[in-house]
């Protein structure tokens, strides 16, 4: 029993970290306020060409690395589009979509000549770390020894990221233009560049989550391997209004609830319905969000008329 | 006039992104004659061409209406996939079950299951009013939520036992909607509530409030139209729209039951053509006819040279980007190129 | 003689299985008997069934089609073109004026097999890896009927080999999510399972991954999989459908082929089965081996009777 | 040699509005320079061009002789530039300190932000021009006032040696208007050259040293402030004579409309209240004004009474009708109401101008046999008439609001809401940012619609404007009304005592 508990949160960590990554450079955009669909279709272009890479040279390094670069182009692609060209933001990220799941099973078949799936013993996948120390507490080491490295690097960046935004002078900038994209021309920024580095950001990070996918938890691609993760990326970004230590906590709360959907079939109810827990967890946090908002917004007015009055 | 603009606007972006979609059939090594010849074929080239672009874009119509009202009344609704398989799936149980005949049946199954997909729809618009909840999020979770629920119950309570996948039981025969020559009557529906959908919010006052609130929504409550009200209609006229384009699925199809992945992608497309469309009512009925035509002629493509799959929804992605960007191009440096010359009649005038 | 054929499939290539299997009996067609041969995946798109089986019926003189999801609409078409010949794969479509020949595997016979490899190693604690506990699992795609049949024909195999023995199944939902596939696997691991028939496409190359990773075995499907984790994947449940469009067309060649048969091809015919080889050695004493195909001799002779899911 | 040239400047805004004609400017070091002229003329377009946040269709620009390009604002700061914008520019979620430093960012290692330098800088500043500002609030929470200091703190932080100011009284009540001249004047002072646009030319003629005057695009003439007076001002501006003082006829007033019983802001868990106990009354053919230092309560006032808020107690009639519970779509047939933010409230700027026209009319059933259908020939129709009958600068009623200056902007909504017919005109600051033409066509109409029986309550930051117009005036204090006063007895100074609490 304890057995299974501990492989629930274990897994909840792996569950957790494509999302988290996809949503940390999505908050980039979100703060930005580029509407920002993507990221499912760059996870998926860095989950390919890290498999590609990593398939090359027999190196996790080159995956990575050719993954990162990927997500450069493609959001070299999306920046030609939406800021050059002014094509709209949203219709944007559906083409991008588009393209990366056309695309990828388009090279697939082309590169490797199959469809679906490619594996292969020549793929090398990330390395895994361990926290030194912790190997000696049990149960800990159990649920957070031996991941794929990128999932200490999640979390590290998730407190990093929180920091970028509110205390450096990029973050400062970044909110400045997504809030109002004038008052920023007229100091002299330009918000384009803002922007654009916005969206280089989620690419580059989308793609890492897609490595993670690829080389990481598992070691392959195969097509559509994004399966939706870069949609609940953009609903948990949406639902914590883009804090990244909101985005950290609420992927961990999806990515238990996904593995905790599998054990509910051994009480036998239907997979269909446990599929849907991980949606209508996200729907009720979003409930206690917006109450909570709702109470916390009309305090601090009170507050701050108090304050006027003394 | 504007319609037309944006339609005319739209075509140079068509022969443009046709364009380079030659350059990359080219480059994939097929020839781009041949290539566009097949989709020319099967998309508009006979009869039965005609008549199967036009049924392809009947559930994208409809879709796409329903995108294009919501955004342009400022309401975030992504849940037509949802809504459409809703709709669907009702329209598959009252198919069977309902004991009316014929065309009262027919009539009753359309509209009951529009009303459903209306209903779904306004879950998020009640949880929006009540709590401010983002629509945008509740709708796209509703998404996935009623995807496995559908699934479910035609996996379990209303599996036809004969099927290998999960389906319900096919309708009574004389729900079918007619085909003449191929052409299904459907499509006739999906034109009439087409013009109906303009109608309503050309001519209704509270189409008009609609309007004014997506324009601006504090101007139109100060001016006396109840927002949360029209939120709430509008959510529930766009999911009945989606919901009576799963009923028309069913229907009108080849299926005529639910079953496993009758939705595809028609919410995600209509969602797209509605901006490709300027959320403009024609304007989004002609993209969803361009859509199915891409569709009809997607195949003729894949069977007669063997262009794969995976590269067709790589080219109508290349075309959808193209249109809209090659649209706002001309607009804004048709605009630039405007001022340019003013200014140099201008200045000429004062030397 | 026919000289064209087509090959209509619901889904699309790339599953590693079935449809895969079928094009490369479509492909030696191709260079056994010199015909045409195009190709329509429907992507799981419904809207595309009837457009795609019908461009393909107009063009060719025989029609091989995978129809899960549209038997309609091939019952409509076929009278459509009572002329042409239409085989359907893997489902069996009935019509009356007997057009349509149907290819009907028995999965049951093959996941039996499956049920007793997988019976036979819970219960060889020798073997690095297993427990003592009598517990075997599968990982489905989907739930539905067909996978169905194939957990339920894998729980009799296991039965036979020790009443005792218990099936646990997780149904992930998705075919094309290894990363799941893997959750699922690890899941089933951490709860005491030590064997997995994984019955998932691409979902399942997460179940051999994990396999590998927690050093318990998992056993493949549709097409042999035994290499892809050497060690761990002890055998595959291979379903031929590929030979089995040889095996039609053959017939339709030589003249003995009569529209409206019902082929229902298991174990005997060998279009389901083990993969057994060197990887399976690889794990499993020779004495092991020659007990399960022991077992698989009987059902062939009848000695076991299987069986099938709906009936 | 002047300071600053910018020589035959051109603009043409896409596709094709003529902004600014052959234009030349010339600004002196250490003059206060005022640019005035009607809405449209293009004063804001030409500091924007000289700030670099729009660029030029052609001309040149000079510092010192010199020609240089200013390509974007950061250039503008290079060169010494800096604008205080007529609407802010500052970001609402951001604290003061942080709006501030925007653009301009001291940073430690690896960018990370050095806020106590920053903060010790600026405390520096506030302290030498002797600003009150906690630069730790949040921009949003502040009043207009604060937040015109915070543009200025940041013009100051970026050592600016000129400063423009596009339209910095037209939100400021007098007294925050004298403080903001006070440290105008320090500035000169201390050496800086500033650009002063405004269209009340008391101001003007109060603060320049010198006055250009633009007309629809060009420079009419640009003279310095010796013996010039409102009216010349006003003509050179307009390019006819103007009638600045108001006349009105003797008051006749009807039975009472609005009637307010204990009215009572406040919110749930709080004992705090926006507005305590106000009763007051507006009688038919009588215009009432509102006179309060911004933030006072008038806001609260305006919400409760149009019933864009929730919690309320007291009691609302108009014209007998107890309202205080009703929705805003009920109230909209007895009240007509000018908002003061009209781009927010007033205006769909992309919706065509007949929708706009439109609004609120749509309730009722003069544009439509059918109860739910607008008949849109009878509406354009009836939004044509308007046009001509307000006199409304526009290609027509498919034309866009955004495409209208500011003037035509708020006749739009006049002529909305005043052919709405309702017995109750409620008025916030009708003629905020209009020039003294508009102004003077805006106080007609209002007098007009007194005249027609109506019942108005006028709420302007202008005393000027409230004096002249109002036949009575309360002064709301603290949410609380605190005097009701004649304006043909009271004047402006004392008016102003109340507000400020000095006299009770
Ligand atoms: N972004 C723009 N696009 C198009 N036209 C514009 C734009 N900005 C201003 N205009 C037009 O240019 C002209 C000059 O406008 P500008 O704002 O410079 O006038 P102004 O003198 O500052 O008026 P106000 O006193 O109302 O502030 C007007 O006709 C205006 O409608
Ligand atoms: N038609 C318009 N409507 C609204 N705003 C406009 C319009 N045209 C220009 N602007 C705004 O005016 C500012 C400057 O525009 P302008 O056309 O002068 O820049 P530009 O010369 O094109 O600049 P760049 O060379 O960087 O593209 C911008 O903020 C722009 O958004
Ligand atoms: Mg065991
Ligand atoms: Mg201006």
């Amino acid at each position: 029993m304890n057995n299974i508990i501990i492989s629930l949160i274990r897994d909840s960590f792996s569950s957790a970290t494509p999302i988290l990554l996809s949503a940390l450079g999505g908050t980039f955009t979100f703060y930005a306020n580029v509407f920002n669909i993507s990221m499912e279709g760059m996870m998926l272009i860095g989950a390919f060409f890290g498999v590609l890479g990593s398939y090359l040279f027999e190196n996790w390094v080159m995956g990575l690395l050719f993954a990162l670069m990927s997500g450069i182009l493609a959001s070299l692609i999306f920046s030609f589009f939406a800021l050059l060209l002014k094509t709209d933001e949203f219709l944007t990220g559906i083409g991008m979509n588009m393209l990366a799941l056309g695309g990828t099973t388009y090279l697939l078949r082309n590169l490797f000549n199959v469809k679906g799936a490619f594996i292969s013993p020549q793929i090398k996948s990330l390395p895994t770390w361990n926290i030194p120390g912790l190997n000696k507490i049990p149960i800990l080491s159990d649920i957070l020894n031996n991941h794929p490295f990128i999932v200490y690097v999640a979390i590290i960046l998730a407190f990093l990221i929180d920091f970028i935004i509110f205390h450096t002078k990029f973050g400062l900038r970044l909110r400045a233009t997504g809030e109002d994209q004038e008052t920023s021309r007229s100091l002299g920024i330009n918000p384009n560049r803002i922007k654009f580095s916005s969206i280089l950001l989620s690419g580059i990070f989308s793609a890492a989550a897609g490595t993670f996918l690829s080389l990481g938890y598992v070691t392959l691609f195969s097509e559509n391997m994004s399966n939706g993760r870069g949609w609940i990326s953009l609903a948990i970004i949406v639902l914590v209004r883009g804090r990244p230590l909101g985005i950290l906590l609420m992927s961990l709360i999806f990515g238990f609830f996904e593995s905790a959907a599998f054990s509910l079939q051994n009480i036998n109810i239907p997979s269909q319905i446990t599929a849907m827990v991980p949606y209508i967890v996200t729907i009720i946090a979003l409930f206690i969000y917006s109450v909570n908002k709702e109470k916390i917004l009309k305090l601090k007015k009170e507050e701050n008329e108090k304050i006027k009055e003394i | 006039m504007k319609s037309l603009n944006k339609i005319l606007t739209g075509i140079i972006g068509i022969v443009f992104s046709l364009l380079v979609g030659a350059l990359l059939i080219k480059i994939q090594g097929n020839s781009p004659i041949i290539a566009y010849k097949a989709l020319y074929d099967y998309g508009l080239g006979s009869w039965f061409s005609i008549t199967s672009t036009l049924n392809n874009s009947t559930p994208l119509i409809l879709t796409g209406i329903a995108a294009a009202i919501a955004f342009s009344s400022n309401v975030n609704n992504l849940g037509q996939p949802g809504q459409l398989i809703i709709g669907a799936l009702s329209a598959a149980l009252l198919g069977y079950y309902l004991p009316f005949p014929g065309w009262i049946g027919i009539t009753t199954i359309i509209i009951l299951s529009g009303i459903i997909g209306g209903f779904y729809a306004s879950i998020a618009g009640v949880f929006k009013k009540l709590y401010k909840m983002d629509e945008m999020l509740t709708t796209l979770m509703l998404n996935f939520i009623a995807d496995y629920l559908t699934i479910y119950l035609a996996t379990y309570p209303f599996l036809d036992k004969k099927s290998y996948v999960p389906a319900t039981k096919m309708i009574k025969k004389e729900f079918f909607l007619p085909s003449f020559k191929n052409l299904n009557s459907s499509f006739f529906i999906a034109i009439l509530i087409a013009l109906i959908s303009y109608f309503i919010v050309k001519y209704l006052k509270k189409g008009y409030e609609w309007r004014m609130m997506g324009y601006n929504p504090d101007f139109s409550r100060i001016g006396g139209c109840d927002n949360e009200q029209n939120l709430m209609w509008v959510m529930f006229y766009t999911g009945f729209l989606s919901g009576l384009a799963g009923a028309l699925l069913i229907l009108g199809g080849t299926q005529h039951r639910f079953i496993k992945g009758i939705g595809a992608n028609y919410g995600w497309d209509g969602i797209m053509l509605s901006i490709v469309g300027a959320n403009g009512i024609f304007e989004t009925s002609f993209f969803s006819l361009f859509f199915g035509f891409l569709k009809a002629g997607g195949v003729g493509m894949e069977f007669e040279v063997s262009i794969p799959s995976e590269f067709i929804m790589v080219l109508q992605a290349t075309i959808v980007l193209l249109v809209v960007s090659t649209r706002s191009l001309v607009s804004f440096y048709g605009d630039k190129m405007k001022a340019y010359f003013k200014t140099r009649k201008v200045v000429k005038a004062h030397e | 003689a026919p000289k064209k054929v087509a090959y209509v499939i619901n889904g699309s290539l790339g599953d590693q299985s079935f449809y895969d299997s079928g094009y490369e009996g479509i492909k030696k067609l191709e260079k056994d008997y010199d015909v045409e041969t195009k190709l329509m995946e429907c992507n799981f798109d419904p809207s595309l069934y009837y457009p795609n089986l019908m461009t393909a019926a107009r063009w060719a003189d025989v029609v091989f089609v995978i129809s899960y999801g549209f038997e309609e609409e091939l019952k409509s078409i076929a009278e459509m073109f009572p002329n042409k010949i239409f085989v359907n794969i893997d489902t069996v479509v009935e019509d009356d004026k007997k057009i349509i020949s149907n290819v009907d595997f028995i999965e049951e016979e093959g996941s039996f097999m499956a049920g007793v490899v997988a019976g036979i190693v819970t219960t060889m604690t020798e073997l690095p890896g297993i427990n003592p506990e009598k517990l075997i699992g599968a990982v489905g795609g989907d739930d539905d009927i067909v996978i169905r049949s194939f957990v339920y024909g894998y729980d009799q195999g296991a039965k036979y080999v020790d009443p005792e023995i218990q099936v646990k199944t997780i149904y992930v939902g998705t075919w094309d999510d290894p990363v799941k596939g893997k959750q699922a696997a690890l899941q089933l691991y951490s709860q005491g399972v030590d064997v997995i028939f994984q019955i998932a496409s691409l979902t399942g190359a997460g179940v051999i991954q994990a396999a590998q990773e927690v050093g318990k075995y998992a056993i493949g499907v549709d097409s042999n999989q035994n290499s892809l984790a050497p060690g761990h994947v002890i055998t595959s449940m291979l379903k031929e459908v590929g030979k089995s469009i040889e095996f039609v067309f053959k017939q339709i060649i030589d003249g003995t082929y009569k529209p409206g048969t019902l082929y229902k091809l298991g174990l005997k015919e060998e279009a389901v089965g083990l993969a057994i080889d060197e990887y399976t050695y690889q794990i499993l004493p020779n004495e092991t081996v020659e007990k399960i195909l022991g077992i698989q001799k009987d059902v062939i002779e009848g000695k076991i009777t299987v069986k099938e899911y709906r009936e | 040699m002047s300071y600053i040239e910018m020589k035959n400047i051109y603009k043409v805004y896409p596709p094709d509005v003529i902004a600014l004609e052959e234009v030349n400017f010339s600004l002196q070091k250490g003059e206060i320079h005022s640019l005035i002229g009607e809405n449209g003329a293009g004063k804001s377009t030409l500091m924007k061009i000289l700030y670099g946040l729009v660029h030029s269709s052609s001309g040149q620009i000079y510092i010192n002789g010199n020609e240089v390009k200013i390509n974007s604002p950061s250039d503008a700061i290079n060169f010494g530039i800096g604008m205080v914008h007529q609407e802010f520019m500052l970001i609402p979620s951001f604290k003061v300190y942080e709006n501030v430093i925007l653009g301009m960012e001291r940073t430690k290692k690896f960018g990370v932000i050095n806020k106590e330098e920053a903060i010790n800088e600026l405390e520096e500043l506030t302290k030498r021009y002797g600003f009150d500002l906690d630069l730790n609030a949040v921009t949003s929470d502040l009043s207009v006032a604060a937040r015109q200091k915070v543009e200025i703190l940041k013009l100051l932080y970026r050592k600016v040696d000129i400063l423009i100011f596009d339209e910095p009284t037209a939100v400021l009540t007098p007294q925050e208007t004298e403080q903001l001249f006070t440290e105008i004047k320090s500035m000169k002072e201390m050496g800086k050259t500033i650009i002063f646009i405004s269209h009340k030319l008391d101001e003007v003629l109060e603060i320049s040293d010198r006055i250009t005057i633009m007309r629809s695009g060009r420079i009419v003439s640009s003279i310095e402030n010796k013996n010039l007076t409102k009216s010349n001002l006003a003509k050179m501006m307009v390019g006819k004579e103007v009638i600045l003082s108001v006349t009105k006829k003797p008051i006749e007033p009807g039975q009472i409309i609005l009637k307010t019983e204990n009215l009572t802001v406040d919110f749930k868990q709080s004992k705090h209240k926006f507005l305590q106990d106000i009763n007051i009354y507006v009688r038919a053919g009588e215009i009432v004004g509102l006179a309060g230092i911004e933030g006072n309560g008038q806001l609260e006032l305006v919400e409760a009474i149009i019933g864009d808020t929730q919690t309320l107690k007291g009691k609302i009639y108009i014209d007998k009708n107890d309202i205080s519970n009703k929705s805003i779509t009920e109230r909209r047939s007895l009240i007509s109401y000018i908002p003061s933010d009209r781009k927010k409230f007033g205006l769909a700027l992309n919706a065509s101008l007949a929708e706009n026209l439109t609004m609120t009319h749509h309730l009722g059933n003069n544009l439509s046999k059918f109860r739910y259908f607008i008949n849109w020939k009878k509406a354009k129709f009836f939004s044509s008439n308007l046009l001509k009958q307000y006199n409304i600068v526009a290609r027509g009623i498919n034309d866009l609001p955004k495409h209208l200056s500011g003037g035509n902007q708020q006749k739009v909504i006049l002529a909305r809401e005043f052919s709405l017919d309702a017995p109750f005109l409620l008025l916030d600051q009708p003629t905020r940012g209009l020039d003294v033409g508009s102004i003077e066509y805006v106080h007609d109409v209002i007098l007009k619609m007194r005249d027609k029986g109506k019942a108005i309550l006028l709420i302007s930051a202008d005393l000027d404007e409230l004096l002249s117009l109002s036949d009575r005036i309360y002064v709301i204090r603290n949410g609380t009304i605190v005097a009701e006063l004649n304006p043909n007895v009271h004047n402006k100074e004392e008016v102003g005592e109340y507000m400020l609490g000095g006299k009770e």
